[in-house]
């Protein structure tokens, strides 16, 4: 209970210098959230503020909070957002152009008057008495909250516990996909199959491709890529790597090397320009 | 180091998260801001428990915890299944919000 | 016994209720009950008369109140009946021509299959005419008043199917409410000036009002009685109203609702008495409208047109002597009585003659008949020398007490009025004689109807024909029995109060000049369209023949001003309704709507625009406590 | 406590609403039995008011009050007098002919699949409608009337752009059209008002710290509420403004002709008898009771304008083509008079002005109606579609007659005594006013003369050749309305007992007496 007369009255050295470093890293840790071009990079960053301040909350004197906020917080809703960011992919990268015209002006001028704002209000409060939490906090944090919860604030506890049932099954209904009509047999498949031009097995990823990589299509004999050949869910990620014209590129850089060091810098073969024209 | 440097930082942070909010489209990113939001507000909040002695800071900090974990859980399975809808996580994509 | 006054309005109301309202089921004896019940009308009023008869002439004026119809503070007005000489006068009239002309519509009616319907509104006339002579206030007259005006309407255009008939209706519709806005002003007028507008209250208490006032009540009620009454410059309407059935013409625009105005002057008489000016008007108007008539009567071809006409003139007669004051009163209404009987007798003569002519009205197109109809031209001849004032017939007696009471009046105003009176005399024996000779004399000049029927002259059934002769008799004895010995006089006098005006001619030199203009007159006619055929086509005739065919071009100045006025300014309200009031509206609609349209723009759907709305919004709102609580 | 008969009368109908509404699609027939059951209930209730209602008694009775919203002062506050116990019974009364009339307005096309349920609506918004109008009579708090004089637009404005005459000139696209801008143009005409009348609610309460009208009148009364001058002013204009467009006043009124026009003849009849009262009715009660010194300070203007309502609206009346505009502008001209009596702030004015809203209710729904009845057979609305009518159906036609003749204020029907204690009431304190006003009554024989004369007489027309007289649902509805103008207009004593002692009240508000007669009469 040591942590907790230093929280009580003053603030100790010890946590003003941990506030410091701490608190500059919480702020580049939100700051990369907002800046960082890939979602699960975000996720990451947040991560780690939020750990930071679960660090301030003990500082404050909040343990349980604290422990919460890495717990349920960082363990279990920052894992719920890496699971839809692979979902979603994993790998993909926004684009951080803007392409709402003022947008970004906006935005940026909204927030620093915000912050400005904000910051000036703080300033200009009286907040210079502090009570600490020592009387609050004598029968132990958790007692006391405990007491708080079950007591003055019991109805809204009770009220988010239906609350947290209704979200459960408000994301069940949500995801849930209602099978509209009946499933297909086997039967029904294979005629289906058969009726479809699709009569040989599909075309595995890699046949005749030059990669052997699951999101580069496959290479029908006429040498077209096969979205087929590639998995459900990268096709509707539009992940689909297409490397056809990368060997045609290498292919046409090594021939515009030896052309220029056989200097034939011009004249060009109608192979060629067919090739360009694609 | 006076204590009141707690709600500069959480106001930073908020200020921060909010802005994340209006420039980023990946709709997940947009969410993760907003948590970032709620994160500087709790720290708000039990910054002013400690100002003032008592524990009820602390607890709506505790009961904005469950809202947002509650949030999270319904906001995500939208971002789902709008995915699965549109193929796309941006929130401009979704612009129906006209005539 | 005064409580049989409700009665008497009560029995026609009925029979106009029942017969309205039985439908189909009441056709066969529809007609009955309605002539029953106007008799049974008659007959209370006769009862009644012979038990007033039997009092003190202070004692003659019965009153019956049924209950206070509307109560409002200081305004009281209540249903209750006053029924002195003067109201049992006009009682004994309304329904006893009434029941008449009931008896002569039983023939004249009989091929119509409405029959019904026209005896219920016969009773309704009858019974608001009643209700208009014996009712104690002025609002319950009003009420009479309307209801007769109602009745008008309905029987003029009771052949609705013709145009004609529908818009001469409603012309006299109009043409009257502008008199009943008269009529209602003057009771505003009295309610403010008196508190009340009882008879028993307003009336002996008139001479406490300033003359102002009296003379404003008085304008309004000469108003009222010009439209009922057909006086110029409200006549108009009385001439287009011949579209009605003939009985109709004879009853109401001739006998009785047409002299409704007479009454409200006299009944009125205190209120005139003091204040000379509307006097004045009131004898300017009598004796303008007694010319006027005359001479559109004299230009008329139409035998209901032309006698309708004479009625005007008539009438005019009576206005000018109510205006005269206490002089002429008694006569104006004794003059009104014996125009009752012969107006309606010659009137019922038209009708048997148009009946026998399939509906032919033109005169130019009649012509000998005197030995086809015999009763017909016996009645319409006795009625004929009555209005001229052939002497011992009943327009004699009546009429010269006219003539000498305008001479009475006095000075130049005297002499103009008994000089007007005495042409107006001229003029109606000769156009009287015209038409006697057109329709009766020369040689026929019949022609196909329509339908290319041939005329078969015939004398019409006895239920015509009785009541042609009633009103004969009453023709020619009712103005001995009335004038002989000044009974009337001495009947009237208690309630309309009597003066012998100081005239600067002797009674027996009126009378002689009144012979010799009726002579000049007659002889005038007889020259003109006794010694030479008529013509079966009018000639074009002078500039005043010609004007006055049209009415003295009242009717254009009519159409022109008021009817092609009207319709302009209506049109264009209506544009102005649309485009301007309307468009102020829509205008306002429009800029909104335009507003919201560019403002529209601003949605552009991508929600991150939205929030940096809200996120602006909030930023503001935070600045906003700041400076309030900086300030 | 005592049964809550004010609540009870305003309920009944809003019960039956939603019972109407729930009735199930193919129980049509079911659904207007009900709604007509409903209504006759109500007029009960309304007659038991009459009944219980003492003339003699307190200002208002048989008054209910229980807190609403408590941190605003706002009571659910009920109570009536003579004006409104009078209107209560006008509304009631009418309910069930509208209903009648309304019998096969709402039917629907074969075209409708099976679950569409128009009739069920149409009845069901009617009762509402019945029931905010009662209820707004009955409400002696200004922020509860406020509610349900916003309140009852919705249901009309439902009434007014779904249910149209099923035959149109232009076709059923351009009827589309036309009713859609005319319920807009109501709806967003009449919010206006309401906004403008929003403002001033609030202001009273900023001004005088409760909603009650009961409370403001004492507080008045001993001198402990004292608005300045300006103040007064605008939230009497405030509050004005919204009654004259619901009246409606010149130049307001140009809602209510589009409205009419394209409403059925029994919406009409809602419109013009009943919802627009509540507008003439609020005048009487609010304008004249919170604010005396500036209705007073207004009248000049107020009179002139509804001097221009009255022979502008009859002016326009004659030029209108179509019967139901007609009628509508008709209206008009009838608001002015109401209006102007009113403001005249004399017992025969104020008297007559009441009576006059009752009568001008009951008899342009017998004209409006027949009217309705004579369009439905011939799907036009043009009076130039018409004629010689009078022929075929004489039933029809007569009592068109009498419904236009109560229009014209002929003396014997219901409409002659209000009018005529109208005029001599304006006359009394303005006499040139009065003689104006006068003039509207050859006016309107002009336009009723002239419609009667075009549509029913004159030759038979080959469209109306073989038109049905009226069948005996529709004498239901007409031969009682045409017996209550009768009766009223020979014995209007009952209704006037009730009325003079609320307009005494109104009186001694606005602190005026009665002109005294220059001469004492002998009695």
């Amino acid at each position: 209970m040591t942590g907790l007369a230093a929280a009580a009255t003053t603030t100790s050295t010890g946590e003003a210098l941990q506030f410091w470093v701490l608190g500059t890293v919480a702020v580049i840790g939100a700051l990369s959230t907002v800046l960082m071009r890939r979602a699960v990079h975000s996720a990451l960053c947040l991560a780690g503020t939020m750990i930071i301040l679960a660090v301030f909350y003990l500082a404050n004197g909040a343990y349980f909070l604290g422990i919460v906020q890495i717990v349920v917080y960082t363990g279990a809703i920052m894992m719920l957002f890496l699971f839809v960011v692979m979902l979603v992919g994993v790998t993909a990268a926004d684009s951080l152009q803007e392409t709402i015209k003022g947008q970004r002006w906006l935005a940026v001028a909204c927030g620093l008057g915000f912050g400005v704002l904000l910051i000036a209000g703080i300033g200009n409060a009286s907040l210079t008495h502090f009570n600490g939490l020592g009387q609050a906090n004598a029968a132990g944090n958790v007692q006391g909250l405990a007491t708080l919860i079950f007591t003055k604030y019991v109805f809204a506890f009770e009220i988010t516990g239906a609350l947290l049932i209704t979200a459960a099954v408000g994301a069940m209904v949500l995801t849930h996909r209602e099978r509209t009509e009946r499933a297909a047999t086997q039967r029904e498949m294979s005629e289906a199959r058969t009726r479809s031009s699709h009569l040989p097995p599909l075309p595995a990823p890699g046949v005749y491709a030059r990669h052997n990589a699951v999101d580069v299509a496959g290479l029908l004999p006429d040498g077209t890529p096969s979205e087929l050949t590639v998995m459900q869910t990268l096709r509707q990620r539009g992940q689909i790597r297409d490397v056809s014209s990368e060997a045609l590129a290498d292919l046409k850089a090594l021939e515009q090397r030896s052309e220029d060091r056989l200097g034939r810098g011009h004249d060009s073969s109608p192979r060629e320009e067919e090739e360009a024209a694609k | 180091m006076n204590p009141v440097n707690y709600l500069y930082l959480a106001s930073l942070l908020f200020t921060i998260g909010a802005a994340g909010v209006l420039i980023r489209r990946n709709a997940i990113v947009v969410f993760m801001c907003v948590e970032l939001m709620l994160n500087a507000c709790n720290l708000a909040f039990v910054a002013f428990s400690r100002m003032h002695g008592n524990l009820d800071g602390q607890i709506i900090a505790f009961f904005t915890m469950v809202v947002a974990a509650a949030e999270v859980v319904v906001g995500l399975a939208i971002i789902v299944s709008l995915f699965r809808a549109r193929h796309s996580a941006s929130v401009d994509d979704a612009s129906l919000m006209k005539l | 016994m005064e409580n049989l006054i409700a009665l008497l309005v009560a029995a026609p109301l009925l029979g106009a209720v029942v017969l309205l309202c039985g439908g189909r089921r009441l056709d066969r004896i529809g007609h009955l009950l309605g002539t029953v019940l106007a008799a049974a009308s008659f007959v209370i009023g006769a009862v009644l008369f012979v038990d007033m008869l039997g009092k003190g002439a202070e004692e003659r004026t019965f009153t019956q109140h049924l209950f206070s119809w509307v109560p409002v503070e200081g305004f009281q007005a209540d249903v209750g009946f006053q029924l002195d000489q003067l109201s049992m006068t006009f009682v004994l009239l309304i329904s006893g021509v009434g029941t008449l002309i009931h008896i002569y519509s039983i023939g004249y009616m009989e091929h119509d299959e409405r029959r019904r319907r026209f005896f219920g509104y016969l009773n309704l006339f009858v019974a608001a005419m009643l209700l208009l002579v014996i009712a104690d206030n002025y609002l319950l007259l009003y009420v009479g008043w309307e209801g007769v005006g109602l009745a008008s309407y309905l029987l003029i255009g009771f052949w609705q199917h013709k145009p004609s008939a529908a818009t001469a209706a409603k012309k006299a519709f109009l043409v009257n409410r502008v008199g009943d806005m008269g009529l209602s002003i003057a009771i505003m007028l009295m309610f403010t000036t008196f508190g009340t507008f009882a008879f028993g209250s307003v009336l002996p208490s008139a001479t406490d009002a300033s003359e102002g006032k009296l003379t404003a009540i008085g304008l309004m009620l000469l108003l009222a009685a010009c439209g009922k009454s057909a006086q110029v410059p409200l006549q108009s309407w009385l001439g287009d109203a011949m579209e009605g059935p003939t009985p109709v013409s004879a009853l109401i625009h001739a006998a009785t609702m047409v002299t409704a105005g007479v009454y409200l002057i006299v009944r009125s008489g205190v209120i005139f008495n003091a204040a000379p000016d509307a006097q004045t008007a009131v004898t300017v108007v009598g004796a303008v409208t007694l010319l006027f008539g005359a001479i559109v009567g004299c230009a008329k071809d139409d035998i209901k047109k032309a006698l309708a006409g004479s009625t005007m003139s008539q009438i005019g007669y009576m206005i000018l002597a109510a205006g005269l004051g206490p002089i002429g009163y008694v006569f104006a209404i004794m003059h009104l009585v014996t125009h009752g009987f012969f107006k309606a007798g010659l009137f019922l003569g038209a009708g048997s003659v148009m009946h026998g002519m399939n509906d032919e009205v033109d005169m130019r197109k009649y012509g000998a008949l005197r030995k086809y109809m015999p009763i017909t031209f016996a009645t319409f001849g006795l009625g004929y020398l009555a209005i001229i004032g052939f002497p011992g017939l009943s327009g004699f007696f009546s009429k010269d007490k006219i003539i000498e009471a305008a001479f009475a009046k006095g000075g130049t105003e005297g002499w103009i009025l008994g000089g007007v009176a005495l042409l107006g005399a001229a003029i109606t024996a000769f156009y009287m004689t015209r038409v006697m000779l057109m329709t009766f004399f020369g040689e026929k000049r019949w022609e196909n109807d329509a339908d290319g029927n041939q005329p078969h002259p015939h004398e019409s059934p006895r239920s015509m024909t009785i009541p042609m002769i009633v009103l004969a008799f009453g023709s020619v004895f009712a103005g001995g029995i009335f004038g002989v010995g000044d009974r009337f006089l001495k009947w009237l006098e208690p309630v309309t109060g009597h003066a012998e005006g100081d005239s600067p001619v002797s009674a027996m030199t009126v009378t002689a000049a009144t012979m010799v203009v009726l002579v000049i007159g007659v002889g005038i006619a007889w020259a003109v369209y006794g010694r030479r055929p008529v013509p079966a086509v009018a000639p074009r005739g002078s500039l005043l023949t010609r004007a006055a065919r049209r009415d003295l071009l009242q009717d254009d100045f009519n159409h022109v001003v008021l009817v092609r006025g009207g319709e302009h300014l209506t049109r264009s309200l209506v544009y102005v309704d649309h485009t301007l009031v309307d468009g102020v509206v829509n205008g306002t609609a429009a800029s909104v709507g335009g507003l919201s349209g560019r403002l529209r723009k601003l949605q552009n759907g991508y929600a991150r625009t939205y929030a940096v709305s809200m996120f602006g919004g909030a930023a503001i709102i935070i600045a906003a406590t700041l400076l309030m609580r900086a300030v | 406590m005592s049964f809550p008969l004010l609540t009870a009368t305003a309920a009944l109908p809003a019960v039956g609403a939603i019972a109407t509404a729930a009735v199930p699609a193919a129980r049509r027939t079911a659904a207007k039995w009900l709604a007509l059951l409903v209504s006759l209930g109500t007029l009960v209730l309304g007659a038991i008011q009459l009944v219980r209602f003492e003339p003699g008694g307190a200002r208002y009775q048989l008054t209910e009050s229980h807190a609403w919203i408590a941190d605003f002062g706002v009571r659910y506050e009920l109570g009536v007098d003579g004006i409104g116990v009078a209107l209560i019974a006008l509304t009631a009364l009418l309910m069930p002919f509208v209903i009648l009339a309304g019998w096969h307005d709402a039917d629907p096309l074969e075209t409708h699949n099976s679950r569409w349920r128009p009739t069920q609506g149409f009845f069901a918004l009617i009762l509402a409608v019945e029931a905010m109008v009662i209820l707004s009579f009955e409400a002696t708090d200004v922020f509860l009337f406020y509610i349900l004089f916003e309140a009852m637009l919705i249901p009309m404005y439902f009434l007014i752009g779904g249910f149209g005459d099923r035959a149109h000139a232009g076709g059923d696209e351009a009827a589309a059209t036309q009713r859609s801008y005319a319920a807009v143009k109501f709806l967003l005409y009449n919010l206006v008002g309401g906004l403008i009348m929003l403002a001033a609610v609030i202001g009273l309460y900023v001004v005088a710290g409760t909603f009650s009208l009961s409370e403001i009148a004492a507080a008045r009364a001993n001198g402990s509420l004292d608005m300045a001058t300006n103040t007064e002013r605008l939230l009497f204009l405030g509050f004005f403004f919204a009654f004259a467009v619901k009246a409606p006043l010149w130049p307001l009124h140009t809602w209510l002709p589009n409205a009419m026009g394209e409403a059925t003849a029994p919406v009409a009849v809602l419109i013009t008898a009943v919802v627009d009262k509540v507008g003439t009715f609020a005048m009487l009660r609010f304008c004249l009771q919170l604010f005396p010194e500036a209705s007073k300070w207004a009248t000049p203007v107020i009179l002139v304008l509804a001097l221009i309502s009255i022979v502008y609206g009859a002016l326009l009346a004659v030029g209108q083509r179509d019967i139901k505009r007609l009628i509508a502008y008709a209206s008009i001209s009838h608001f002015g008079f109401i209006i102007l009596g009113i403001f005249a702030m004399t017992t025969q004015g104020q008297s007559g002005a009441t009576l006059y809203m009752v009568n001008h209710g009951i008899s342009t729904a017998a004209l409006m109606l027949v009217a309705g009845f004579l369009i439905s057979r011939r799907g036009s609305r043009l009076i130039s579609d018409y004629g010689g009518v009078q022929k075929v159906a004489p039933v029809l036609a007569g009592t068109f007659l009498i419904g236009g003749l109560a229009t014209l204020s002929l003396p014997g029907l219901a409409p002659f005594v209000s009018e005529f204690l109208v005029l001599v009431g304006v006359f009394s304190a303005y006499p040139v006013v009065g003689i104006i006003a006068t003039v509207g009554i050859v006016l309107a024989a002009l336009y009723v003369l002239v419609l009667y004369q075009r549509t029913m007489t004159g030759p038979v027309k080959e469209s109306v050749r073989g038109m049905p007289d009226l069948k005996v649902r529709e004498l239901a509805v007409v031969v009682p309305l045409i017996a209550l103008l009768v009766f009223l207009g020979v014995y209007p004593k009952p209704l006037t007992e009730i009325i003079n002692p609320a307009v005494q009240h109104t009186m001694s508000d606005v602190q005026k007496h009665d002109p005294k007669p220059q001469v004492e009469a002998v009695k």
